[in-house]
């Protein structure tokens, strides 16, 4: 057995608790620490995805319980999703040094570091779990944290804005645990895999119905999705920076994760067919692309456009996930993976231009372009793969969920796809009208210097992953194809 | 209408369920959700814990020579976490209250909204 | 190879020599690359090269087939001519690191779209196109600049995702976006499912190739610096629509389908309405640089109108019309640039007795007009004579009607330019004027010489006009 | 919220619910799945392959440990959390600019002095719970919460600062760090002697082993569970 | 025995959670949140959870009014 699996999501967690014991008053020893832990889940992560790779997907048996009775860990093609988590996680934890330094009283250094630990270890779990209460508590893992991290910077806004999402998360997460609860009742257990094969011999309708929107309702409120998205502007663009880029790049996805944990779950139940799911699934998909693109549009505050921007991703994503076809799934798989390096570049490039300047609204932000060439050319090229310009990482995902839409013959989803992009082109393009070609609103403006190294560095990185994510989309088309296969063969 | 009576527990968790989602959206002050947060927390705990219910059972602490039918221990395990989990956001959700008192003077969502 | 040298503008972009000496030198390398496949491609080799593949299935790669070729010969040797003028236009104005890094840029995406192997690697220089000519467009910076700069985007991408809406059903319904000589798409897809295939991509490209309805940007753009316009009405945006039209109409529907479809009836119909109304417009337009624009909306139409009637006589002229009427706009471009810099005029009537004064100038201005005019020996006749060869070829006489029309039209507007700048007295010019600098006159004179040699060589072997007939045999394999 | 909003939301949630859970297995049934498959393997075999004679604690810290851990986290996040989220404390006193009456619940003699005569045997009952959790109703966290509340208790009696010297920090934030301690050393020796993370050697000579590191892992989550609340608490009271 | 007294249970608890929702005054609310949680811990204990009924008297009922207090302390007490 490999130990690596458990070893992923147990080594951080219990880093972040020591953190704030070992690194008492050290910011630099708590970021080394915190580097070096995820450093070291990059390494297992990658060991893992490698595995997954050749081999395809396997078990881990929690305390050697064999899978109903303990809690079985599973690695499946969509658990690479943690390898990309480990990446951005480690890019923000260099870009944190600086930010923190200034943005955050010292004495919250080693706690924040902390939490971000707690917060990854949370998310490797999630995705790595075959158990569906193990689900619940490594999400509340990743809830605690973040409505923690958004509130962690201060300012009159951000306090509210976490009780905001707090509320929001809670009641979900309410009511996820309900459906495990009425899945258990109806079947006598927890493990995924079990839940699936018991479910088919249910005969009661009304529960499993119950169960799967339930559960279906509670994931969609997590990911953000339009009509449950109230909470997620201001939790995104109040936050400090580096956590926008966690929360929108990365937290936001678990709830899609979850989506692609359950349905397996319901694919062989005789009692529900999940096909008006899907349909419904497409329809807010797609108005959710629309309204975020739509909504961004009118963002002066740059941080808010990105946050509806995530809105709108979310949307097509959850389209190419209701289309359920196997060209709509892969769309859905990559752009899960490629929108967080977009969303994470996007976020701290501009996360470095508020850090430097002092603004955040595009009007004071004028002119920067000038000032800080090399972060604005990451945004840049962020907002290109935003949009979905091939070769960027933006655009496999779209191309995928576009065919997809025709493919299942509803073409309509496929102009939807496109006007998204567009509408997407549009504010990209007034942000970048401001950055580069008007002229400052602050005199100043030109003077504000480059970031430094341990910021620029990661905004960098992420933008060349942007580009190559997209120039190697074959590589995670190929990882997640029998995950895809067996997602759309199993309806 | 009969399973609903047989399962008349249930539908009083259900009930539970709805008064806390009633304060939740419809209260405006901070702690008051924060209490239809958990009053729906707890009514789902009670859910899981009697679907681990069990006939003229006992709790399932069975030492030797000890006579069945038992209740079903996972439920109540699981809720022994739960519990936890609640508590936790109840603190965090309190000390962002508290928070939002000192910087805002008020802790009425409608008020709130015009702070912002 | 130009991206490099973009990128090494940016770099190095602060000394005014070495910009210079870049642009120039990439350029002329360039050209010489282009020159040497030319025999290759001649001979029928055509040229592949795979550079990645990128989602399964659908590669960014390039294949230097006739037309092609004979696209990025065309845009390569007028990026040379272009530099030369472009250093010379710019010289004292602000942002030059921008403006020549963003035009090498705009180059190499244009030689990207002619050698694109495939409609996805098309459809990605076109986008490219369009991001690398925007900070072009709006480079004076004033709300007017970004006012066009907005138009431009707001027409220019919705065209961009129209076609991409195309290049999806077109990779739904074929299963494959490589380019073909008989096309990729079969009726068996249904009338529905091709009719918003061509819709969604005639639609799109029709944008840059501003057939009206849908030319609103071109105007607008003309805030440009000129060699800007130059670039966007002759060498590549304009004409990266058209040839993106040339490719859909020739090689992913191919002629067979579309001569069972007989969508290109309408096609040339609105062809045909642009032609008219563009040169009606343009009569109307006093500002120089206006009329130019919307003499360019009209002459684009020939191209579509050509292509659009499906026979190889007016496959001819379409192609070799790419040629002509870039060589022959740009030196107009040229002219207009040339006396705005030196006399700061751009008005029409304000160009009396200009000739005198800058006779070498408004030479070159003749020989353009004289082509769009269609009069015989320069380059225009030829199109137009093998247009109305093909017309006759596809049995619409009336076709040949339209261009008698048009070249009157044509003559309308031009022949009192002339008759202005050559005979009447210079009024009002301030002493001393003369002209123009050298390096803003010799490419105008080139480009114009080649006016002249398109048109009189067209005979001979070897010489562009041959390649088109080649570019035709490869294209439509006819 | 507008009222008919609420309406439809109460409903969208109501009804389905109602119908759903109405067709669940009645509550009690003995034949129900949630009782004869995994739960009926726990109850039948798991005084053999646990040893602990409350089964609630057999899945809490053996067959389902893994949660636990997950749980000791959350609430140590949630330590984590208040921490970090409370503005700095204002030089010059503490929260000067927060209206309202201040802190405090006033506690009576007659209250406090109960409280510090039944505080030994609240600290036994506490341990008590802590140590028989596998064999009667309790453990870990139970116990935990009970030392935690009498922590609470204490420093309400004693005053403000009395619990300064257990929260003497650097040992406090150890000992806050207390349950993840426990579950990495006793997951480890698991892994060592098992090969399988959190795993518990079965053979019948290392039974008293295997006790030792259940009571462990109850002994960190008590503690941990202890400071935690009383970190809570004290954040709470805005010290 | 077991179905009267579980009824009136049930009953007590919606009458409580009732109360929680409808009293203005937050201080109150707590308090009845917490009698509703050790109602709840009855019920519980009842139902052969003993485990589940301990965490709750001491986090549920305990724990979480405490804090709830101390928040209503450092806030306001009324409910606008």
């Amino acid at each position: 057995m490999s130990h690596w699996l458990p070893l992923a999501a147990f080594v951080p967690l219990v880093a972040g608790a020591l953190t704030p014991a070992m690194a008492r008053g050290r910011p630099g020893l708590a970021r080394g620490w915190a580097l070096a832990v995820t450093a070291f889940c990059t390494f297992a992560t990658a060991a893992l995805t490698r595995r997954v790779a050749l081999e395809g997907p396997f078990s881990y048996a929690m305390g050697a319980w064999a899978a109903p009775l303990g809690i079985e860990l599973r690695f499946d093609e969509f658990s690479a999703a943690s390898l990309f988590i480990c990446v951005i996680m480690l890019l923000v934890l260099v870009y944190s040094g600086p930010y923190v330094r200034r943005a955050l009283p010292a004495t919250r250094i080693d706690w924040y570091y902390s939490l971000l630990l707690i917060n990854l270890g949370g998310m490797i779990g999630f995705v790595i779990t075959g158990d569906l209460f193990n689900l619940f508590v490594f999400m509340e893992l990743v809830a605690v944290s973040s409505y923690a991290l958004v509130a962690v910077g201060g300012g009159r806004t951000a306090a509210l804005a976490a009780f905001k999402y707090l509320v929001a998360g809670a009641v979900s997460s309410v009511l996820i645990l309900f459906c495990i609860g009425v899945l258990h009742a109806l079947t006598g257990s927890l493990n995924m895999a079990d839940v699936a094969r018991r479910l088919a011999t249910v005969e009661s309708r009304p529960p499993v119905l119950l169960a799967l929107a339930g559960l279906t309702a509670g994931f969609l409120v997590k990911a953000g999705l339009f009509p449950v998205h109230v909470w997620l502007p201001d939790a995104h663009a109040i936050a400090p920076s580096p956590i926008n880029a966690v929360s929108s790049a990365l937290v936001v996805k678990l709830g899609i994760i979850g989506l692609l944990r359950i349905f397996p779950l319901f694919a062989a139940a005789g009692a529900v067919s999940l096909a008006p799911l899907f349909e419904a699934l497409a329809w807010l998909g797609a108005i959710s692309v629309l309204a975020g693109a739509f909504f961004a549009l009118f963002q002066e505050d740059i941080k808010l456009m990105l946050a509806y921007s995530t809105i709108s991703n979310i949307g097509y994503i959850v389209l190419g996930l209701g289309l359920a076809g196997e060209l709509a799934l892969t769309g859905a798989g990559v752009h899960i993976l490629n929108h967080a390096l977009i969303k994470a570049t996007l976020f701290l490039a501009a996360g470095a231009m508020i850090h430097q300047s002092g603004h955040r609204t595009l009007h004071d932000l004028r002119g920067i372009g000038r000032a800080m060439p090399w972060t604005t050319l990451a945004l840049l090229i962020g907002a290109l793969s935003i949009v979905g310009l091939p070769p960027t990482a933006g655009f496999p995902g779209k191309w995928y969920i576009a065919l997809g839409a025709l493919e299942s013959g509803r073409p309509g989803f496929a102009v939807v796809v496109l006007v998204g992009a567009l509408i997407i082109f549009i504010y990209f393009a007034r942000m970048l009208n401001a950055f580069y070609f008007r002229a400052p609103s602050h005199k100043e403006m030109l003077g504000v210097s480059e970031a430094p190294a341990s910021m620029l560095g990661p905004v960098l990185l992420l933008g060349a992953l942007c580009v190559l994510g997209g120039l190697l989309t074959h590589w995670p088309v190929a990882l997640i194809a029998p995950a895809v296969g067996r997602l759309a063969g199993g309806e | 209408m009969d399973d609903l009576w047989g399962n008349i527990d249930y539908a009083a968790f259900v009930g539970l369920f709805c008064i806390g989602l009633y304060v939740v959206v419809a209260k405006q002050n901070l702690i008051k959700k924060l209490l239809g947060l958990n009053i729906m927390e707890t009514a789902v705990f009670a859910f899981i814990v009697t679907s681990g219910m069990v006939d003229g059972g006992t709790a399932p602490i069975i030492g030797p020579g000890a006579t069945g039918p038992f209740a079903s221990p996972l439920p109540h395990a699981l809720i022994v976490t739960g519990i936890v989990v609640a508590v936790s956001i109840t603190a965090l959700a309190l000390s962002l209250i508290v928070e939002i008192y000192r910087q805002c003077g008020t802790l009425e969502a409608d008020e709130l909204k015009g702070a912002e | 190879m130009s991206f490099a040298c973009a990128i090494l503008i940016f770099v190095l972009g602060r000394h005014d020599f070495w910009r210079a000496a870049l642009t120039l030198g990439a350029s002329t390398v360039k050209l010489a690359i282009v020159l040497s496949m030319l025999p290759g491609s001649l001979a029928g080799t055509v040229y592949v090269y795979e550079l990645l593949d990128f989602p399964p299935g659908i590669g960014i790669a390039f294949r230097a087939d006739g037309l092609g070729m004979f696209f990025a010969l065309v845009s390569s040797t007028l990026w040379v001519v272009t530099s030369l003028y472009a250093i010379g236009y710019m010289k004292g104005k602000h942002a030059r690191v921008r403006f020549f890094g963003f035009f090498a840029l705009c180059v190499s995406t244009t030689v990207g779209i002619a050698f694109a192997e495939n409609l996805l690697t098309l459809f990605l220089f076109y986008e490219l196109l369009t991001v690398c000519t925007y900070p072009l467009v709006i480079h004076d910076e004033t709300p007017q600049a970004l006012k066009a700069g907005r138009k431009y985007l707001a027409y220019t991408l919705s065209g961009g995702a129209l076609i991409l809406l195309g290049v999806v059903l077109v990779q739904h319904l074929a299963g494959t976006l490589t380019l073909s000589t008989s096309g990729v798409l079969s009726p068996a897809a249904g009338r529905p499912a091709l009719l918003a295939t061509f819709l969604a991509l005639v639609a799109g490209f029709g944008v840059k190739a501003a057939i009206m309805p849908l030319h609103g940007w071109l105007p607008t753009a003309m805030v440009a610096p000129t060699p800007v316009s130059a670039l966007l009405h002759a060498v590549a945006v304009v004409k990266a629509g058209v040839f993106g039209l040339l490719r859909v109409i020739y090689n992913i529907f191919g002629v067979d389908l579309l001569g069972l479809l007989d969508y290109t009836g309408w096609l040339a119909l609105f062809a045909s309405f642009t032609i008219i109304a563009g040169s009606v417009l343009a009569l109307a337009q006093s500002n120089l640089k206006l009329r130019l624009a919307y003499s360019t909306v009209s002459q684009l139409s020939y191209i579509v109108l050509a292509a659009s009637l499906l026979t190889p006589l007016a496959a001819i002229a379409a192609i070799a019309h790419i040629a002509n009427q870039a060589f022959a706009k740009i030196t107009m471009f040229f002219v207009a640039g040339a006396i705005e810099r030196t006399t700061g005029r751009t008005h029409i009537f304000e160009l009396a007795g200009i000739g005198r004064v800058m006779p070498w100038t408004m030479g070159a201005f003749t020989i353009a007009a004289l082509s769009f005019i269609g009069i015989p020996l320069f380059a225009g006749f030829v199109t137009k004579w093998f247009l109305s060869l093909g017309a006759l070829q596809a049995g619409a006489w009336w076709f040949v009607l339209l261009m008698v029309i048009s070249s009157l039209l044509n003559a309308a507007y031009w022949l009192p330019i002339l008759y202005l700048a050559w005979f009447r007295e210079p009024r009002g010019l301030p002493r001393g004027v003369h002209e123009a600098a050298a390096l803003l006159l010799v490419p105008t004179l080139i480009s114009a010489a080649y006016v002249l040699l398109l048109g009189i060589t067209s005979r001979i072997p070897g010489m562009p006009f041959s390649l088109a007939q080649a570019a035709v045999r490869f294209v439509t394999g006819i | 919220m507008k009222k008919p909003l609420v309406a439809v939301t109460l409903a969208a949630a109501a009804v389905p619910m109602l119908i759903g859970v109405a067709a669940l297995p009645r509550p009690g049934d003995p034949t129900a799945p949630a009782h004869t498959h995994v739960a009926a393997h726990y109850i039948e075999a798991g005084a053999r392959e646990t040893g602990a004679d409350n089964r609630v604690t057999a899945v809490l810290l053996n067959y389902r440990a893994f949660d636990t851990f997950g749980e000791v986290l959350v609430i140590f996040a949630a330590l984590a959390a208040v921490i970090a989220v409370r503005s700095p404390a204002t030089p010059g006193g503490r929260a000067d600019d927060m209206p309202g009456p201040g802190p405090g619940l006033p506690i009576s003699p007659v209250v406090a002095f109960i409280i510090r005569l039944t505080a030994p045997f609240i600290a036994l009952f506490g341990a008590f719970v802590i140590f028989r959790g596998h064999v009667s109703p309790g453990g870990g966290f139970q116990g935990g919460v009970i030392l935690g509340a009498l922590l609470v208790l204490l420093s309400l009696v004693l005053g403000r600062g009395a619990e300064r010297p257990l929260l003497a920090v650097p040992l406090a934030r150890w000992l806050q760090a207390a349950a993840p301690l426990a579950f990495t050393g006793v997951g480890l020796l698991g892994l060592a002697l098992t090969g399988a993370l959190l795993g518990y050697p079965a053979e019948p000579e290392r039974h008293a082993l295997r006790e030792l590191m259940m009571i462990t892992l109850d002994v960190g989550i008590g503690i941990g569970g202890a400071m935690i609340i009383l970190g809570l608490f004290l954040e709470m009271r805005g010290d | 025995m077991s179905q009267a007294f579980d009824l009136v249970m049930l009953a007590l608890l919606i009458a409580m959670a009732l109360a929680v929702a409808r009293s203005k005054d937050l201080l109150a609310a707590a308090i009845i949140f917490s009698g509703y949680s050790l109602v709840m811990c009855l019920l519980w204990q009842h139902r052969g959870a003993p485990d589940v009924a301990m965490t709750e008297a001491a986090i549920g009922a305990g724990v979480t009014t405490i804090l709830v207090l101390l928040a209503i302390g450092r806030t306001r007490r009324r409910e606008k």
